[in-house]
């Protein structure tokens, strides 16, 4: 509270001290930088780059893990770690396509829907998210691939159409109570515009909510993508894709256990990670607001 | 003292469609407040007070009724008021916690009616400010601060400075004190007494500390239920209170000091609680909390009169040719 | 002098938070005989609350009685074991809280929740018949002047208005305060006319009954007329102690003072300046006074250790140091 | 009487819901590419015999038209031909729902039975070993998805143990007479034990995997819930009023802390109905998930619209049931209504 401070936002020190004491909260922050590096730079740190696609090596397919494919190889002989490490690859840019894609619409219509509660905006918007989370969204993505022609970028539209609701809910249930907050009304007396008031008095207060839930979902973005790949509908081979990997692996289950297992782990790395990263940007939320 | 009116309200209702029934939360109610008066304006909680001054703010239209200010009629809501208008009226609301976004700095919150009105010809919006924290008596340097990192007092200065930004000729003071506590409450106090005189404003204050509304109102209203049951000068109100309600009220205000306890009315035990919103007594709707209440008082419902000299009753203990059927 | 019941020696309670700690409580004292009527006022903040939590050893789990004894009728309550502090819950003191809303547990009707403190705190020799449960709840409400007593027990808290509701956390707290009764702002939640009403009930029973009372208030005005003894603390510390009447005559610390002139009177004449600055944080309090930083009288001395209680004679104690020269 | 109204307003809104979830379905299979008289017939079908089958299937008529036949069928009975069995997908539902249903239903009541005990424990004793276990065993539980540990189950207790968890039934069991269409029900009522317990054994490690998400899920609402609940004045008060500690606890505390859990419960709902498509798949579990997959893989549309209509119907079913036990718990939604 001492001395002459010009800060333009909020308690950053504070907030990151409290999320670096966050001993889970770094783990996550470790792993999805971890996972982010391997994908970006995979080429380069990958084995057996060469792997991640068509690739046909028999004389070494089924290995067991050993010094010189620590995961093993799959029914093509290809390095399972080599082809993780690209897998990677595809499930952030799931994420990262699918977010940047949902969050800004999601958000734009529950801050909108929110602010004219109660009027048709409110009725149209809200009902239609409704529908779209009246099914599982798994459940959706996987009937629209279906009719699509299964590839990573249909899967990626797929799931778009499918999670912009969950954004829109979740805006629309902080912004319209803060609509009868005494500082939107008196913004609004003092001759503020709707856009004033909906992005920079409403928006602001919707911050912390939005940023967890997407680092969480980035979790589930590439789980959802995994899902559809695994049934058959999303990626299709020879790409290296987490959930395509599993399945493919699982043919030869329990011999070549590695084949599926080692992928089947992978994905349980990245959610974890974001899960446990979100808590953390959840706390760091919460400490501002003390 | 001019008797110029600078607000009117007359025979205002605003009512509340729940899905249990309507709510009459303000029903046919008419004062005025003269150009640099403090109105006030007493009640419990379910009066009706805050939404009488949120009516006039435009928070909501009125269900019927009129509000008159400076000559217009203002009785709509605030979107569809001229933007003239709005610099002229402003509000400072109860709990400043809530009616300062948390995450705009106190600059950003300052700043913002200056630019929606374009007050800053060179543009310097941040000099207008900073000049306003320096009235506030704010430091400066609070100016990046956010309003959660401030003290109640502090708080409060700085949505009483957002108010005065526009220069506005009226502004409602809604319970502005009553978030706050007794050692502060003074000082935000003085200094809205302070820039009533230095900026000719005039003041509706809505409060329900009677103590406090005998040391800031030149008149004071009570309402109960939604309707103003009397309304009388500040002094003739507390020396020679009429309504049973009022005197009820009085009697019931915590005193510290011996002098305050002689000007008590004599002694109405305060019975009963006020009545849900959504069944009010038919007749007078303090009739089953009134120690007078006679056979009238169930049946018909007392209009307001003016009883002596600008002392104005909605009893039927004051008959008058409307009152004595 | 009455006989003793409670007596609060030196108190310490610290909160760990995430910030550090907290050095909320600091050496706070209180004495309350058998039958007597006290009153404890400051404004929001200073540890009126946590004191009575303290009391009833209530406190949350990140709090650390850090120093000081809370004796009653001779035993330290934050020593006993759990067995007698149970029967001191149930058969001799209790405490009403400030907000009726959240002191009543939403989603069970207020029978049931009556019901249960009435069998463990009213029949300790035998196990009650649920006729005998119910007629003793009913006799409550009764005595908490509730009409209807039926009625409110077949209600959820939400269907009651906030005076009932206060008057039925009033009836609990009788069935388990057979000598001591805390009222922690019992009327602060509500209307003026209500809070009237529900003082007079409360002091009325407290004198039928012959219980010793701690009433706990921001509102001077509200504990004048109820107390006998009056203590004024802030930050928490006990800055004064002293008779009703004295204390209203002759006030001595410059807390006091001030915040006697700060309350608006139904006199008029305007409203005085209050007190500059506001309460200091707990986090980075010093070992001074803890006024010290509002004070007009401050000397350097008062920031460096707190002053103690002294004693002026007729009962009256003040934590200042220049207590002579105001 | 207002419950009544509550439950009406809900079913209401909950049809119109699935109605709208009816139009969206409908105008992906048919609006999205691809023609589903050619996927019907093969790709080698003459045109003129594609052509007719657009007409008998109405395909030429506006969309507004053949959503309006389809309703009219869907309330007939009729869902239209599923392309795989060759059936009216209406046969084939009545068929492969039961296994589902048996398999969620046991999935949901695992997640009731063990997450709220364990939440409650670990939040009364927050801080102690065994919160500290159950944090950590919680963050583990939610990142692992359902069909991961269908895998790892099916390693560990299919392959490395024998237990045989592939299907409904082992090969030489023969099925009791089918009532409820839960094999392990109806084989009590046709008192087959030896059919209970392999329809047991082959049901509960699917449901397991179904289920150890949202266990992890709700064990860590409840302990939060607790956590807040014991700092709340209610719970102070009954403390302090001497009411026993089996009775604070059991009684006091569960009730309201329960609310958050139970309300989450719709969401659990739905990761499992998301998760026994991949679940049921791995375990070649005879229900409609799996059904549902064979159709989305074969382009079978009558069958996938009708697939999702199910897994919304039995959603918003379990929502309301949700809805219900919410409201059971916490008497403000039974009484008081919400001011429009």
């Amino acid at each position: 509270m001492k001395g002459a401070v010009f800060r333009k936002g909020p308690d950053y020190g504070k907030s990151w001290h409290k999320f670096s004491n966050n001993y889970l909260s770094q783990v996550g922050l470790g792993v999805v930088a971890l996972v982010a590096v391997i994908a970006i730079f995979a080429p380069y740190m990958a084995p057996y780059p060469s792997n991640a696609g068509f690739f046909v090596n028999y004389p070494e397919a089924h290995e067991p893990p050993n010094w010189i494919h620590i995961f093993g190889t799959d029914q093509f002989g290809r390095d399972v770690l080599s082809r993780i490490m690209f897998g990677f690859r595809y499930s952030l840019m799931m994420a990262v396509v699918v977010l940047s894609l949902v969050v800004p619409l999601g958000v734009v219509l529950g801050l909108v829907a929110g602010y004219y509660r109660g009027g048709k905006v409110d009725m149209v918007v809200m009902r239609c998210a409704d529908i779209f989370l009246a099914v599982p969204p798994l459940v959706l993505a996987l009937s629209i691939c279906s009719v699509l022609t299964p590839s990573v970028f249909n899967a990626m539209m797929a799931v778009s159409l499918m999670w912009w609701p969950w954004y829109t809910r979740l805006v629309y249930s902080i912004s319209s109570s803060l609509r009868n907050e005494a500082f939107v009304q008196a913004a609004e007396i003092a001759g503020a515009s709707p856009f004033h008031i909906i992005f920079r008095e409403i928006l602001p207060n919707c911050l912390g909510p939005i940023l967890t839930k997407i680092t969480l979902d980035a979790g589930w973005v590439i789980l959802i993508g995994a899902s559809l790949s695994f049934v058959g509908l999303g990626a299709q081979p020879p790409i290296p894709d987490l959930g395509t990997m599993v399945s493919d692996g699982a043919n030869f289950l329990p011999e070549q256990w590695w084949v599926s297992l080692f992928p089947a782990l992978a994905i349980v790395l990245v959610i974890l990670g974001f899960n446990l990263l979100g808590d953390g940007v959840r706390d760091l939320f919460a400490a501002e607001t003390v | 003292m001019s008797t110029e009116q600078i607000l009117t309200v007359k025979d205002l209702k605003k009512y509340f469609k729940t899905t249990r029934g309507i709510v009459k939360a303000v029903d046919d109610v008419s004062f005025s407040v003269i150009k640099n008066e403090t109105f006030g304006l007493v009640g419990e909680s379910g009066s009706g007070k805050s939404t009488v001054g949120h009516v006039i703010m435009g928070i909501y239209g009125p269900t019927a009724g009129s509000i008159t200010f400076m000559g217009k009629d203002i009785s709509k809501s605030v979107g569809k008021r001229p933007k003239e208008l709005k610099k002229r009226l402003q509000i400072v609301f109860q709990d400043p916690a809530s009616s300062l976004n948390p995450r705009r700095t106190i600059a950003q919150i300052l700043e913002l009616p200056f630019k929606v009105h374009h007050l800053a010809p060179d543009g310097n919006y941040a000099e207008k400010a900073f000049e306003m924290m320096d009235l506030i008596e704010l430091p400066r340097e609070f100016a990046a601060r956010y309003p959660g990192e401030q003290g109640g007092g502090e708080k409060q200065a700085v949505a009483i400075g957002r108010a005065l930004a526009t220069g506005p000729s009226f502004i409602v003071l809604d319970e502005p004190t009553s978030a706050l506590d007794v050692s502060i409450q003074a000082k935000i106090i003085n200094m809205l007494m302070r820039f009533q005189k230095e900026f000719d404003l005039s003041y509706l204050f809505i409060t329900h500390n009677l103590s406090l509304m005998r040391n800031v109102a030149q008149r004071v209203g009570i309402m109960y239920l939604g309707k103003i049951v009397e309304l009388a000068g500040t002094p003739e109100f507390f020396s020679n209170p009429l309504h049973p309600y009022t005197k009820m009220l009085l009697s019931a205000i915590p005193v510290i000091t011996p002098e305050e306890e002689a000007l008590k009315p004599e002694k109405i035990m305060s019975t009963g609680e006020i009545a849900g919103a959504l069944n009010i007594p038919l007749g007078c709707s303090f009739h089953p909390r009134c120690p007078f209440a006679m056979d009238t008082c169930s049946k018909v419902v007392p209009s307001i009169i003016e009883y002596k000299r600008g002392h104005h009753v909605a009893c039927h203990l004051y008959p008058s040719a409307g009152n004595s059927q | 002098m009455a006989e003793q019941l409670l007596d609060v020696k030196d108190l310490h309670v610290y909160f760990k938070v995430y910030e550090g700690l907290l050095k909320v409580l600091n050496g706070v004292f209180l004495n309350v005989g058998a039958k007597e009527k006290v009153g404890i006022i400051g404004e929001s903040g200073c540890g009126k609350t946590t004191t009575m939590k303290a009391i009833m050893r209530i406190l949350a789990a990140n709090a650390i009685v850090a120093g000081g004894t809370i004796a009653y009728r001779g035993s330290d309550v934050l020593q006993v074991g759990m067995q007698d502090l149970m029967r001191l819950r149930r058969t001799s003191m209790s405490m009403i809280f400030q907000d009726p809303t959240a002191a009543l547990n939403p989603v069970f009707k207020v029978g049931e929740q009556l019901e249960d403190i009435v069998r463990y705190s009213e029949f300790i020799s035998h196990t009650p018949t649920k006729q005998e449960v119910r007629t003793k709840a009913v006799d409550l409400l009764k005595s908490a002047a509730l009409p209807e007593p039926e009625r409110i027990l077949d209600s959820y808290p939400f269907q009651l208005s906030g005076g009932m509701r206060q008057r039925v956390c009033i009836a609990m707290s009788l069935a388990s305060a057979k000598d001591l009764l805390i009222a922690d702002e019992p009327g602060t939640s509500l209307d003026v006319t209500i809070e009237d009403q529900i003082m007079r009930e409360l002091k009325q029973i407290v004198e039928d009954r012959g219980l010793s009372v701690i009433l706990i208030s921001h509102s001077i005005g509200a504990v004048k007329g109820f107390v006998t003894k009056l203590y004024v603390m802030y930050a928490g510390t006990m800055v004064e102690e002293a008779p009703t009447d004295e204390l209203f005559s002759n006030p001595v610390h410059p807390y006091t003072q001030n915040l006697l002139k700060a309350v608006p009177k139904l006199t008029g004449g305007g409203v005085p300046e209050g007190i500059a600055g506001r309460i200091p944080s707990y986090l980075t309090i010093g070992d001074g006074c803890r006024f010290a930083s509002r004070c007009m009288s401050a000397k350097e001395s008062c920031q460096a250790h707190a002053p103690p209680a002294f004693d002026i004679g007729n009962g009256h104690r003040v934590a200042c140091f220049h207590y002579g020269d105001i | 009487m207002r419950m009544s109204t509550f439950i009406l307003k809900r079913l209401s809104y909950t049809v119109f819901v699935l109605f709208g979830l009816s139009i969206l379905i409908f105008i992906i299979a048919r609006v999205l590419p691809g023609d589903p008289a050619r996927l019907a017939l093969g790709p080698r079908a003459p045109d003129w015999a594609v052509q007719n089958l657009r007409q008998q299937l109405h395909l030429n008529e506006p969309l507004y038209i053949q959503y309006f036949y389809w309703v009219r069928d869907a309330a007939s009975g009729s869902l239209g031909e599923s392309l795989v069995t060759r059936r009216d997908v209406f046969t084939d539902v009545q068929e492969f729902l039961p296994a589902t249903l048996e398999l969620i239903t046991l999935s949901a009541l695992l997640v009731v039975a063990l997450a709220i005990p364990i939440g409650m424990v670990a939040g009364r004793r927050a801080n102690s070993w065994f919160d500290n276990l159950v944090r950590v065993l919680s963050y583990i539980g939610v990142a692992v998805p359902a069909f991961v540990v269908a895998i790892i189950f099916l390693l560990v207790f299919g392959f490395m143990l024998h237990i045989p968890i592939i299907g409904r039934l082992s090969p030489n069991i023969i099925a009791p007479p089918t009532v409820t269409g839960f094999i392990t029900i109806d084989s009590l009522i046709s008192g087959n034990m030896a059919a209970f317990f392999d329809a047991a054994v082959h049901l509960i490690l699917p449901a397991l995997a179904l289920a150890l998400g949202p266990i992890a899920q709700e064990a860590r609402i409840t302990r939060s819930s607790v956590v807040e609940n014991l700092n709340k004045d209610y719970i102070l008060s009954t403390v302090s009023h001497g009411v026993p500690e089996r009775l604070l606890t059991l009684k006091y505390l569960l009730r309201p802390s329960l609310i958050p859990t139970i309300s989450v419960m719709g969401l659990d709902i739905s990761s499992l109905i998301a998760n026994a498509f991949l679940v049921e798949l791995i375990y070649n579990w005879p229900g409609i998930s799996r059904y549902g997959i064979n159709a989305m893989l074969r382009k079978d549309l009558n069958a996938i619209v009708a697939v999702v209509m199910i897994a919304g119907i039995i959603f918003a079913i379990a929502n309301i049931v949700v809805d219900l036990i919410v409201a059971y718990l916490d008497p403000r939604i039974r009484y008081v209504e919400k001011a429009a």
